[in-house]
């Protein structure tokens, strides 16, 4: 059997039929993903409307210089994983690997920035739950902001932790050399992963570091 | 297959004789329209049951199979059929809609002159409040022909009140007041439930609604022991919880003055403009720094859990009190 | 084609997909679509069973008013588990889990799911939320009722609330899974000639069921992970006193919550147009109608959630909005209720089982889906809504909707599953049985909701006793008429005649196949060149 | 949806560029006191960043129609969640 037919699943007439099935399939889970994140969205834009000072003073105390930098860092780690399929499609193997170790490595200083700030959080106090302290207006509302941002930013880093395992076992593969021009589906698959994770990143930061910083 | 529904329809005829009751009462002045609306609804789904259970019927056995190898004429279908079958129900559910959306909308509004009861749902049991003072726990009585509007609050899940001889039902949550009006028709007593499960004795939680005739109705009121009326209460829990030293200090007081204040709106520290209804007064008395009024510090103490729900509606009640002489009870 | 099944002219094929490999190793780390529909089967078989001894049970003490059999926490929490055994672990999977995953590939003429590793990680994952359920049954049980609702479910209720939410998280994932599985397979592997109007009206229902899947289940499993985050860190996401909002909860759960009764009528009704059909012998009536308002009802099944709320202190303009919606939503149901008693007509009707459950399925879910009308119309729903109107309301449409349709499938491809045959009298006999005891059962609970009876009591005033004990007795003969198709189909698993490939001379890639198939269904991918249900080539009759 | 499409790196490195100069543009607008349009803007340059990511990182312009479908019914589905609950929060205060 010729090598490429080794990629081929048993279910499958050939790999175009195989290569679409994956791609329409991580687009269906990623349809999972945005309806997931959107009932937390629809929390956030409810409490937002209705507490609307509130959420402008728990704005403000979250570090828009960290928030910012890593939006830049998550951006460029989307660069780079691009890179990385396109590298898989013209299958240049050292590319592809050296591309993806830039994505882990950007992934890697996201969680750290974000290791960063939730620390900052704990030392002010700012963590909901029993010793939540927050002087500014109305803090009663303000743990809504806070438990909101913990749990969007939470389940997002969850969702980035995912993802650098995902990245790992890929740079594992192609370090063992399992993909080729004919077949990089996982690589194209793990990429469109990575860029949805930024996508919410994208939204992410407007709605919870941009609440009424104009004053 | 004979869809057979005889024994249901002997074991109905059984409960009629015995007395069991199969419909019931209409004692509100909405609870005739209700069921006038039931009864076309139920015409329409026996009419298309009984249509759907006979066609059926009726192929199965005129187009039953006579021999293994018969051959029935293929019909790919008909779109006049199809734009009978699709018109047709839906011009019958636009009626419903609409018959069903204008009685809701009176069912929701509250006539201008209905007597206001307080209401408060606490886990297990209903605690009553009139106007002029009495309070009852899970009896309310009511006169004859005049509306009533109960506004409602709980102190701890969401429940629900419903009076089914009254067609109506509105929830009752925690955090927020909600009401319902009805003018009763027919004296009698008749049953309250909590529809909404709350918990453990969710089917416990039940009452009767007294509906008495109007002289029977101010004998009861005279006879039963009339506690504080609701302004009064408000007046002392405000004395009590010293609100006056802010609120009543004249120009240089800490706090906004609440008199001539209520159902007017007013400006906000942040620019925003809300009307003092009891939901924005019942915030501001719990929740004192949600939305502070233009040109004084949040610096007023929460209440939270000091005041009980009663408490905050007494409370209410004495702000609205201070309204009165200028506006006829602005409704919130 | 022998039309009638002839008994005893057929032996089972040598090799198939359950002989071909022996043992638990063979069964727990199958990636045959077929084996992993049999495992579903066993699985929701067992909720089921479980399901209906609390159903038992809860129709024993409403016997009488007073509430004498047990004490009120353990009634309440046989009625939430009852809800979640029947609705989360019975009703969402069983036709699409077990009919769908064994039939959606055959009927494509695909050998197998797009994805079969992740196929038997939706059931592994199934299993998972199960045990959690039941590791919380068992340790005392939740009741919150199947709903969660909030403020009681975060903060008040002090039963087994995050093990439970646990279980149902987990759980909704299966579901996810396996509406992926079935859209891209849908998708990308059908067999040359087979295109979209000429799939069999199955396959449209389970790509409309699986659309729904995919965009509601993870609104639901994000709500129940709110009120997990609520119990534990007590933030007030939904309790009012720091600020939240009960309502919201409501609004997240109903969003997918209405939908999901589409996930449990859609597949049943993709097996009743298949046993329609078959059993007239007659093309279905409309077809691109039948198929597309399949498609209608997954996507306005979106915009109607909010006909549970009216009385909830939702606005009156958006109940008038939701209402309107609820109406359009009804629609599409009523023209496929008329096609199919429009494909009897001219037909050669023959009274199989599956026939006898498909006449069943039109009559009540007519019953079911006008009773609906009752709930989506404003003004009767305020007297309606947490009544016992709407237990026998969404009882019409998911017992004598979806369980019919469920058990007219499995009566239906029974032959292909297991290669023999079902005894036809006692079928019949049992499909009867099922129908009077189920009317007998929840006719009488829409006098009572009329009457104001409220749902979850379990204390009732003594006026409601007489249609409380009518209702008791119908569920005893239910009962019944459910338990001999357990056994007449185990017997037939060793006593059953052999049915050979087609007993019932049905049109669809599924029949052309031995029975039971191989392992990879067809020995060459199958090339359709005929329409949907051409039961009777048209050369020799003029189209009407 | 032709075989295997290349984008050159050109294009990459200007989608990033950007993504980069839309974030310093959302910083930026948010210290501009305009209201509610404070959230418009803010929406409309993520939606713009996120569209770009979608259609060049992720390769949907090359990719086939259906994938379309379903990036567009996730949106539309979202909108759909948050529109409806707004409409009942937002006339419940007129009420």
């Amino acid at each position: 059997m010729s090598e490429h037919s080794i990629a081929l699943a048993h279910q499958f007439d050939d790999l175009e039929q195989q290569k679409e099935a994956a791609i329409l399939g991580m687009w269906v889970f990623l349809v999972t993903e945005v309806m997931f994140f959107g009932g937390m969205f629809t929390g956030y834009t409810i409490y937002r409307f209705k507490y609307h000072e509130a959420f402008m003073a728990g704005s403000d105390h979250l570090d828009l210089l960290l928030g910012a930098t890593n939006t830049v860092v998550l951006a460029l780690s989307s660069l780079t994983m691009a890179m990385a399929v396109r590298s898989a499609q013209l299958g240049k193997r050292r590319a592809l690997m050296s591309y993806l170790s830039l994505t882990l490595l950007l992934g890697s200083a996201f969680l750290v920035i974000k290791g960063v700030e939730y620390s900052h959080k704990f030392h002010q106090h700012l963590v909901p739950g029993p010793h939540f302290a927050f002087e500014g207006h109305d803090p009663q509302h303000a743990q809504l902001f806070f438990s909101f941002y913990f749990a969007m930013t939470g389940f997002h880093a969850l969702h980035m932790i995912v993802g650098i395992g995902l990245l790992a076992v890929i740079l594992w593969m192609s370090y063992k050399g399992r993909f080729n021009a004919e077949y990089h589906n996982p690589v194209e698959v793990s990429g469109l992963y990575w860029h949805f994770v930024d996508i919410v990143w994208i939204f992410l930061f407007p709605l919870l570091y941009l609440v009424g910083h104009h004053r | 297959m004979t869809p057979d529904a005889s024994p249901m329809l002997a074991g109905l005829a059984a409960a009629l004789q015995a007395g069991v009751p199969i419909f019931p009462d209409q004692a509100s002045s909405i609870a005739r329209r209700v069921d006038l609306l039931y009864y076309f609804l139920t015409g329409v789904a026996l009419f298309f049951s009984a249509l759907i259970f006979s066609t059926v019927f009726y192929f199965a056995i005129k187009y039953r199979q006579r021999s293994p190898d018969e051959r029935p004429l293929p019909i790919h279908g008909s779109l006049s059929l199809e734009i009978l079958w699709s018109v047709v129900p839906l011009l019958l559910t636009m009626v419903m809609f609409f018959w069903g959306a204008t009685l809701f909308y009176e069912i929701r509004t509250s006539p201008s002159d209905a007597t206001t009861l307080y209401v408060v749902g606490k886990q297990w049991m209903w605690k009553i409040q009139h106007p002029e003072g009495q309070r009852e726990i899970n009896m309310l009585h009511v006169p004859v022909g005049h509306p009533v509007r109960l506004v409602m609050t709980s102190e701890d899940v969401i429940h629900s009140f419903f009076i089914p001889a009254f067609r109506i039902k509105m929830d009752v949550l925690p955090g927020r007041y909600t009401d319902l009006w009805f003018t009763a028709t027919k004296p009698g007593t008749y049953h309250l439930f909590c529809a909404e499960y709350c918990g453990t004795k969710h089917s416990a939680m039940r009452g009767s609604v007294v509906v008495l005739e109007p002289a029977d109705y101010q004998a009861w009121l005279t006879g039963a022991p009339a506690g504080e009326t609701p302004e009064v209460a408000g007046a002392r829990l405000f004395r009590q919880f010293n609100c006056h030293t802010c609120h009543e200090a004249g120009p240089t007081s800490r706090g906004p003055s609440l008199h001539e204040v209520y159902g007017k709106t007013v400006r906000l520290r942040t620019g925003e403009t809300v009307a003092v209804d009891d939901a924005y007064l019942r915030e501001s008395i719990l929740l004192s720094n949600a939305k502070v009024v233009a040109g004084f510090e949040p610096v007023m103490p929460t209440y939270q859990g000091q005041i009980s729900e009663e408490g905050v509606l007494h409370l209410l009640a004495y702000i609205k009190s201070l309204t009165r002489e200028e506006g006829k009870g602005a409704q919130p | 084609m022998s039309t009638a099944p002839a008994a005893g002219k057929h032996e089972l094929p040598r090799v198939h997909y359950l002989n071909i490999d022996y043992g638990i190793r063979s069964w727990l780390f199958t990636t045959d679509h077929k084996r992993i529909a049999l495992l579903y089967l066993a699985s929701i078989s067992f909720f089921f069973v479980l399901g209906g001894l609390f159903a038992t049970i809860i129709r024993l003490e409403l016997l009488t008013p007073a509430g004498d059999l047990m004490e009120s926490e353990t009634y309440n929490k046989l009625f939430t588990m009852h809800g979640i055994a029947m609705i989360f672990f019975f009703l969402i999977p069983s036709v699409p889990a077990v009919l769908g995953n064994f039939l959606v590939p055959m009927m494509i003429g695909a050998r197998d799911l797009a994805f079969p590793r992740i196929n038997l990680l939706s059931w592994y994952i199934y299993t998972l939320g199960g045990l959690f359920t039941l590791f919380a049954m068992a340790s005392g049980g939740v009741d919150t009722g199947w709903t969660f609702y909030t403020p009681y479910s975060s903060t008040y209720s002090n039963t087994h609330v995050m093990a439970t939410a646990l279980g149902v998280f987990i759980l909704g994932f299966s579901s996810i899974l396996t509406g992926f599985n079935f859209i891209i397979t849908i998708h990308k592997m059908r067999a040359p000639g087979l295109t979209w109007f000429r799939l069999p009206l199955f396959i449209w229902a389970h790509y409309a069921t699986s659309v729904i899947m995919i965009l509601g289940t993870p609104v639901v499993a994000i709500a129940i992970a709110l009120v997990g985050i609520e119990r534990l860190f007590h933030v007030g996401i939904f309790d009012p006193a720091l600020g939240g909002d009960p309502v919201l909860f409501q609004h997240l759960f109903w969003f997918y919550s209405h939908p999901a009764v589409y996930i449990m009528i859609l597949p049943s009704m993709g097996v009743i147009s298949e046993i329609v059909c078959c059993f007239s012998r007659k093309k279905i009536f409309g077809y691109p109608f039948v198929a597309f308002s399949s498609v209608a009802i997954a996507l306005l099944g979106f915009l109607v959630w909010g006909h549970h709320m009216f009385v909830s202190s939702q606005s009156m303009y958006a109940g008038m909005v939701f209402s309107i919606l609820s109406f359009l939503v009804a629609i599409p149901s009523a023209v496929k209720v008329f096609n199919w008693t429009a494909t009897m007509y001219k037909g050669s009707v023959m009274y199989n089982a599956p026939m006898l459950y498909a006449m069943g399925f039109i009559g009540l879910f007519t019953m079911g889906g006008l009773t609906g009308l009752f709930l989506s119309t404003l003004a009767t729903d305020v007297h309606l809504h947490d009544t016992y109107f709407v237990v026998a309301h969404f009882h019409y449409i998911m017992v004598g909707g979806a369980i019919m349709g469920y058990l007219g499938g499995i009566h239906f491809w029974w032959p292909k599953i297991s290669g023999r045959l079902y005894p036809e009298g006692w079928a019949r006999f049992s499909a009867l049985v099922i129908f009077i005891g189920f009317n007998l059962t929840f006719f009488p609970q829409f006098v009572l909701g009329y009457l104001g009876m409220p749902r979850r009591y379990h204390a009732y005033p003594p006026e409601f006793q007489v249609l409380n004990v009518m209702s008791t007795a119908g569920a005893s003969i239910l009962a019944v008429g459910y338990a001999i198709p357990l056994v007449y189909l185990i017997w037939s698993l060793r006593y059953g005649l052999a049915a050979g490939p087609n007993p019932w001379g049905a049109k669809g890639l599924e029949w052309q196949t031995t029975s039971p198939p191989p392992t990879f269904n067809f020995p060459e991918t199958p090339v359709v060149d005929e329409e949907a249900y051409e039961y009777y080539p048209m050369k020799e009759a003029e189209v009407v | 949806m032709n075989r295997e499409h290349i984008i050159p790196p050109k294009v990459y490195l200007l989608v990033f560029a950007a993504l980069v100069v839309g974030t310093l543009a959302m910083v930026a607008a948010a210290r501009v006191e305009l209201g509610p349009l404070n959230i418009v803007v803010a929406m409309t340059l993520a939606a713009l960043q996120a569209t770009l990511v979608a259609l060049y990182f992720m390769r949907l312009r090359y990719s086939h129609r259906l994938n379309w479908i379903f990036a567009g019914a996730s949106i539309l589905w979202l909108l759909l969640l948050i529109g409806m609950v707004l409409t009942d929060v937002i006339s419940r205060l007129s009420e």
